[in-house]
């Protein structure tokens, strides 16, 4: 079938359009079969089209529609499948439908059922958009778009304020990234004079490279991707996006969306290769990012903070491994961080269940027994982030460390060193949480404790299905699948003996972690509360996550309001602009006030200046005829 | 000769006629001694031949306008403030106006010297040929100032049913 | 019935809708309503059939009509359509109905009158669109004054004097101006070629020395940056908004603001070409600063229309900013953004209009989420705001990625060959712009639609059926113009390029009309 | 002095005795009168060059005056008509109403 891909994309947009033109008419089971099944058969579509991929070899194209000519510039929609796309559309329809059938049960008693489904759709139509994207201009046609759904999402339960901040938050940050974006988008078009990247690519990697700077541009794009994928400094809009549905969080603030700006990167791997600058930037960024993400995530309460700062951190390991060369990589660990991040939030999202809304942590506790398949799933995925084997978290991020220690392409010990100090970090507070939430004395009140329940199959049936792929998801090379089109960046020969050492001290550093959130928080967890007394200051602006956003009320927000307010619409309209108006139209008044007093009503006066008018002109034309 | 000595009669009479005007204190006085300028220069007229305009002159401005005029006074007969004294304000620059315009005139007369000869009886106001010319050529003009006289007459009536609005 | 015809009577139609409406009795208001909307449905359709016919491969005029008018003077009633013109026309035919069927329940005091004005102000719209004659151009540019001062002035709010004044004193006063620039343009062209004449064509021809040409430019462009508006003589924009009917908000948003930047398309530039280029920087910094400086107020007004009324300034500085760029891609760009500002701005107002006659206030205060109250306003809104951010999939995209992708191309050479830095400057500046953007809109999107519930005179009732088939039109609009934008812009190509041409290629090279029987030089 | 002169003079003069009498005379129907003054000497210079011109437009044209000066006083004395009976008084230095 020649139009598949196309098939793939429109599928959620019919699903979209059902459910949010007819949805509220047609009744729940009828906006379930739809909003799960088109997802599903857009899933299988996508397996059909990966099939045929394996069976060629060769990309598939899916031209559609010219969108604009201009001159000798065409801009068209058109689609484009190869391995790396294959795989995110893969990772996009599949977790997208198991979450899709989780959704029927999590927000079974909700009154904008439809609403919820339409949305969600809407969201894989866009993200599919940005995966099989040709053209730069197709793939922002679906950055775009999935930041949409995100806002709409996230301000789901949009009679709260605080949650429509939110989204609108979400939505302002991305846009930052997006100017990034559209600039590097526009350099690109300048350099190359098209947007489609797989040309590019090709140009970048040509004989003659384009006469511009691959690392500005490189640059430029990484701004977009550090807000799509939430990065310093714009990373202060995911966790404010937990007031979303808990699955919405799973797949679009952890599995799909955010890992836009990775799938970005790597997709224009062309570019970046001929811009270790750039290179260079995205790696210490995601280091860093990567490391204060942990930090903070270690002192947060919300279970879905957490995650949030977890997800954040993760994405960050992702963009060192494509600082340094490694894209492979970096599409292997989004491919595992999908499995257990969306199991992750979907056990969450059980567990609120369970407690009637509770997400406080601190009011947990004891919960393994009362929801077991819950419990264990929530386990394996948490032992899966931190990287413990035979689980897939630990072969993608082992390859991570290794790539950051030793290629070739920016690899040095100081990245791995970091790295693992975060991974170390990331193993401590998974399970921190784990424990918080599932051992020790329940701290629920009598009335919540009594209403605990394990959720329904169609939730906890995902949780089992994406367990089971954060097991075995590991064996599945990515790397090697991919390495036809992203090679491996070159590792030291020297180094090499290190390989296995390094793989020993990852494990330890997941026991490690493990040891240390038992120690102190078995029990009654008064070691915590130790520790933390002793360190207010630290545990103070963890808490605070460094006052991030603070600090840009007050460097950017209140300036831009205050300039807005004061200079442009006090002064600069109102003062300077109608003031000279106003100011112009009293010296018409009191000139036309002067000259009224020659207006006594006395027509004798009148005539008599009448008079002497006819004698100005009289004696004008006396001395000219 | 005779047509030169009417021509010098009449506009002396008319001079005199305006002048009265300007000194006279009763408003008839003034308007009898302006139908007598207007009958001047109907003299005028006819002595230069143009018995069509003298005609006009006669019937329009005399027996029309000056007869409404007289009625005019003699409904208004009110010996108020414009009676008793029959000057304005403006008395002195008025007269200096008055002497001005005359200077300029004297001087512009001797300026640019004769305007030309005009012999009393030419015959270009032919009255056939003014009628013929009138409604052949002129018909447009004529039938505009229908429209006009039309136009004047429901003004007038406008303003006295306005008078009525007012009072009522 | 040919073409030109045709045109003429897409253009006559208004006048004679009035006409009509003169013989229907004063009180009969659903019969005015009726007929009126008749009248614009039906030069709605004629207009598409136009726009159908109107081919894309012609250079030039099209469906063209000259007849003397003045014949001394070398004045001709001279119509056509070009590339340059023929979507604003498609846009203002378009509007019409809209507002007309908006004005249906809005509307109740001298009806008669208030549609009569619509179509005068329609009339001298189109007219002043398809002007191909300097002289008629201007009579109809003068034209649409009046009708705009009387639904202003008449059917407006409370301060609605002191609005219609300050926007009737700063329109004239930018058009004395022109007229000052028309009559010794024409002048001029007489005195070296010999020719009187006001046709655009002609006129496009005179070369005239460069000092000369900036005081002319500087003429024209005041009157035209009063229209659009750019800052700093935007004030009267605002209050003109806030205090017109729907409508009149409506038509004042949807079309009248494009004659500005039209102006400059078809007139200011081509006209001066020299001193278009000497003075692009100053237009470049005029454009990006109404971009940021409108965003920055739209962001602190508390007043719904206000709100829309500065977003019109940012707007309209992005088509400032396309047509400075003189990059083919900017100048389709900006023709684009004109279109689709109409039709979001238009739509918004519109919608503005339909909550204000269920809760007679604008303050943005005295709303909150209305997306529960009202869903599918809510959800009309939601899409037109979307569309004036600049989401893709709708117009608003289309227009802002071509503008800022045409003035990006053209930045970039010049900053990297060393020439200049400032245009690069000024294109990543209004690249910025698209964030404050999203900014203000989604600032009220969120306190109208989100958030807890309340409006003043609850309970609301949602939109019936004759709003949602206008907005559905308007917002099938938005989205045709943002995924399908590629056969509108095949009929501006042309005369885009042709306008491109006019400015970029030097005087020497350029057509310079004949002058006839051996007229002094 | 010739004859075209005197009445050319002649015209001029009449026209500045009315607008002299406009400026001097309070009574509001005397000033009406001195306005007719003024119209006749312009009629007066008409007539002088048409016959110089020997044309009959000029002709036509002094008919057309006389006629505008009939619907000028019609109009203009039911005006003082009401005028005095609003003001009950020709004095025209009771009339400034038009005071700015």
């Amino acid at each position: 079938m020649s139009n598949l891909l196309t098939l793939i994309v429109v599928l959620p947009l019919a699903g979209f359009l059902l459910n949010g033109l007819a949805g509220n008419r047609l009744g729940k089971a009828f906006v379930s079969a739809v909003g799960c099944g088109l997802p599903a058969l857009s899933f299988a579509a996508a397996v059909a089209a990966f099939r045929t991929l394996e069976a060629t070899g060769e990309p598939i194209v899916d031209v559609v529609f010219r969108w604009a000519l201009i001159g000798d510039s065409a801009f068209e929609v058109s689609f484009y499948l190869d391995r790396l796309s294959a795989v995110m559309t893969l990772i996009v329809t599949g977790v997208g439908s198991l979450i899709h059938v989780y959704s029927t049960g999590y927000m079974k008693d909700d009154a904008s059922y439809a609403r919820y489904f339409a949305y969600l759709n809407l969201f894989l139509f866009f993200m599919l958009s940005l995966v099989l994207g040709r053209s730069l201009l197709v793939l922002f046609v679906g950055w775009e778009g999935v930041g949409l759904a995100s806002y709409l999402l996230i301000g789901f339960w949009f009679e709260d304020p605080a949650k429509a901040q939110a989204g609108k938050k979400a939505f302002i940050t991305n846009r930052v990234g997006d100017a990034g974006f559209l600039l590097g988008m526009f350099l690109i078009y300048t350099a190359v004079g098209t947007l489609e990247m797989d040309r590019v690519n090709a140009a970048f990697m040509g004989p003659e490279l384009p006469a511009v700077s691959a690392s500005l541009v490189g640059i430029l794009l990484f701004i977009g991707a550090t807000g799509k994928s939430a990065q310093i400094p714009l990373h202060v809009w995911l966790p404010d996006a937990m007031a979303g549905p808990t699955p919405v969080s799973a797949l679009i603030h952890a599995a799909t969306m955010v890992t836009a700006g990775i799938y970005l990167v790597a997709r224009l791997s062309g570019v970046y290769l001929h811009a270790p600058e750039a290179s260079e930037v995205v790696a210490v960024i995601g280091i860093l990012t990567a490391f204060f993400a942990a930090t903070i995530a270690v002192v947060q309460t919300d279970i879905k903070k957490v995650l949030a700062y977890s997800t954040i951190s993760q994405l960050g390991f992702m963009f060192l491994a494509l600082g340094v060369g490694a894209y492979g990589v970096a599409v292997f660990h989004l491919y595992t961080h999908a499995f257990f991040k969306a199991c992750l939030f979907l056990g969450a999202g059980s567990v609120i269940h369970a407690l009637g809304g509770e997400q406080d942590i601190r009011r947990m506790g004891g919960l393994a027994k009362r929801i077991p398949v819950t419990f264990i799933t929530f386990a394996v995925a948490t032992a899966a982030i931190a990287g413990l084997p035979p689980l897939a978290g630990f072969f993608s991020k082992d390859e991570i460390l290794w790539f950051a220690f030793a290629s070739e392409a920016g690899g040095a010990p100081w990245l791995w060193a970091l790295a693992s100090l975060t991974a170390l970090l990331t193993a401590f507070y998974m399970f921190r949480l784990l424990w918080l939430t599932f051992f020790g004395q329940p701290r629920m009140d009598a009335e919540t404790a009594h209403h605990i329940h394990e959720s329904p199959w169609s939730m906890t049936g995902i949780l089992v299905v994406l367990a089971f792929l954060s097991t075995v998801g590991g064996f599945v090379s990515i790397p090697h699948f991919l390495e036809p089109m992203l090679p491996l960046p070159a590792t030291d020969e020297h180094l090499h003996h290190f390989e296995v050492p390094l793989i020993v001290v990852a494990v330890l550093i997941g026991l490690a972690g493990l040891a240390a959130a038992a120690w102190l928080y078995g029990g009654d967890a008064s070691r915590a509360a130790r520790l933390g007394a002793r360190f207010t200051g630290l545990h103070r602006l963890l808490s605070g996550k460094y006052y991030v956003d603070e600090l840009y009320e007050a460097v950017l927000g209140r300036p831009l309001w205050w300039i807005s307010d004061r200079i442009f619409l006090r002064l600069g309209d109102r003062a300077l602009i109608d003031g000279t108006l106003h100011g112009l139209a009293g010296v018409a008044r009191l000139g036309a006030a002067a000259l009224a007093r020659i207006q006594t009503g006395n027509l004798h006066l009148y005539v008599w200046l009448a008079l002497i008018g006819i004698f100005a002109l009289l004696w004008w034309s006396f001395g000219h005829v | 000769m005779i047509g030169q000595a009417l021509l010098w009669f009449f506009a002396a009479g008319a001079l005199a006629g305006g002048v009265a005007m300007l000194v006279l204190r009763h408003p008839m006085h003034v308007a009898l001694s302006l139908i007598g300028t207007m009958l001047s220069l109907a003299g005028i007229y006819a002595a230069l031949g143009v018995h069509v305009v003298a005609v006009f002159q006669v019937l329009i401005y005399v027996g029309a306008v000056m007869v409404f005029m007289v009625y005019a006074i003699m409904l208004l007969d009110v010996r108020d403030t414009s009676f008793t004294s029959r000057y304005s304000g403006l008395l002195i620059p008025g007269v200096a106006g008055l002497a001005l315009f005359i200077g300029a005139l004297v001087y512009v007369l001797r300026r640019e010297g004769p305007v030309g000869d005009i012999a009393p009886g030419a015959t270009a106001f032919r009255v056939e040929r003014f009628s013929v010319d009138f409604l052949h050529e002129y018909w447009l003009h004529f039938e505009l100032t229908s429209v006009l006289l039309l136009a004047a007459v429901v003004a007038a009536i406008a303003i006295l049913k306005a008078k009525r609005r007012g009072d009522g | 019935m040919s073409e030109p015809a045709m045109l003429n009577l897409v253009l006559f139609l208004p006048v004679l809708g009035m006409v009509m409406l003169l013989l229907v009795p004063r009180d009969a208001h659903g019969t005015v309503r009726g007929l009126a909307l008749a009248v614009m449905l039906l030069q709605l359709a004629l207009t598409v059939v136009l726009y159908q016919a109107f081919d894309p491969q012609v250079a030039g005029l099209q469906f063209e009509t000259r007849l003397p008018w003045i014949a001394d003077w070398g004045v001709y009633y001279h119509i056509g359509l070009d590339g340059l013109n023929v979507l604003l026309v498609l846009l203002t035919a378009f509007l019409g109905p809209l507002v007309v069927a908006g004005a249906f329940s809005a509307i109740d005091k001298d009806v008669k009158l208030f549609y009569a004005m619509v179509f005068l102000i329609q009339f001298a719209m189109l007219g002043t669109f398809v002007a191909q004659d300097l002289f008629l151009f201007y009579v109809f540019w003068e034209t649409m004054l009046i009708p705009m001062f009387l639904i202003i002035g008449i059917w407006g709010g409370e301060r609605r004097i002191y609005a219609t004044l300050k926007f009737v004193l700063y329109t004239a006063f930018g058009s004395i101006l022109m007229l000052a620039a028309v009559i010794y343009l024409v002048l001029s062209l007489q005195a070296t070629s010999g020719i009187t004449s006001f046709a655009f064509t002609d006129l496009y021809g005179s070369r005239l020395p460069l000092d000369i040409q900036v005081l002319l430019l500087g003429a024209f462009a005041l009157s035209f940056a009063i229209k659009v508006p750019v800052v700093p003589f935007h004030t009267w924009l605002p209050d003109a908004h806030v205090e017109a009917p729907t409508a009149g908000s409506v038509i004042l948003a949807g079309v009248l603001l494009k004659m500005g930047t039209y102006g400059f398309i078809k007139l200011g530039f081509p006209l001066f070409p020299d001193a278009a280029r000497a003075l692009t920087p100053a237009v470049m910094v005029l454009a990006v600063v109404s971009i940021v400086y409108g965003a920055c107020l739209a962001l602190v007004q508390d007043d719904i229309k206000k709100i829309i009324a500065y977003s019109s300034i940012s707007h309209l500085g992005y088509v400032m900013l396309g047509l400075a760029s003189f990059e083919l891609i900017g100048i389709q760009g900006a023709i684009i953004q004109m279109v689709s500002h109409g039709l979001t701005a238009g739509g918004l107002f519109l919608m503005v209009g339909m909550i204000y006659e269920r809760c007679h206030t604008r303050d943005l205060a005295a709303y909150g989420g209305l997306a529960r109250i009202l869903p599918v306003y809510s959800v009309f809104f939601m899409i037109l705001t979307l569309a004036a951010i600049g989401l893709p999939t709708t117009s608003g995209f289309t227009g802002e990625f071509l503008v800022l992708l045409g003035a990006f191309d053209a930045a970039w050479p010049q900053y990297a060959n060393g020439a200049a830095t400032w245009p690069l400057v000024l294109a990543c500046t209004a690249v910025l712009g698209v964030v404050l953007g999203a900014l203000y809109m989604l600032r009220l999107a969120q306190k109208f639609l989100f958030g807890e519930s309340r409006a003043p005179h609850a309970p609301l009732t949602d939109l019936n059926l004759r709003e949602k088939l206008i907005l559905v039109a308007i917002v099938a609009a938005v989205f045709v113009l943002g995924l399908f934008p590629d056969s509108f812009m095949q009929k501006t190509e042309l005369a885009a390029r042709e306008y491109q041409q006019q400015v970029l290629v030097e005087p020497e090279s350029r057509w310079v009309r004949a002058a006839p029987d051996g007229g002094s030089p | 002095m010739d004859n075209g002169q005197l009445l050319v003079a002649l015209g001029a003069v009449l026209f500045a005795l009315g607008f002299a009498g406009l400026v001097l005379r309070r009574n509001v129907l005397v000033m009406l009168m001195c306005m007719e003054l003024m119209l006749n000497g312009v009629t007066l210079c008409l007539v002088v060059f048409a016959q110089q011109a020997a044309s009959t437009a000029a002709t036509v044209l002094v008919f057309l005056v006389f006629v505008v000066a009939a619907a000028e006083i019609a109009i203009a004395v039911p005006i003082v008509l009401l005028l005095a009976r609003h003001k009950h008084t020709l004095d025209l230095g009771a009339y400034t109403d038009l005071k700015g």
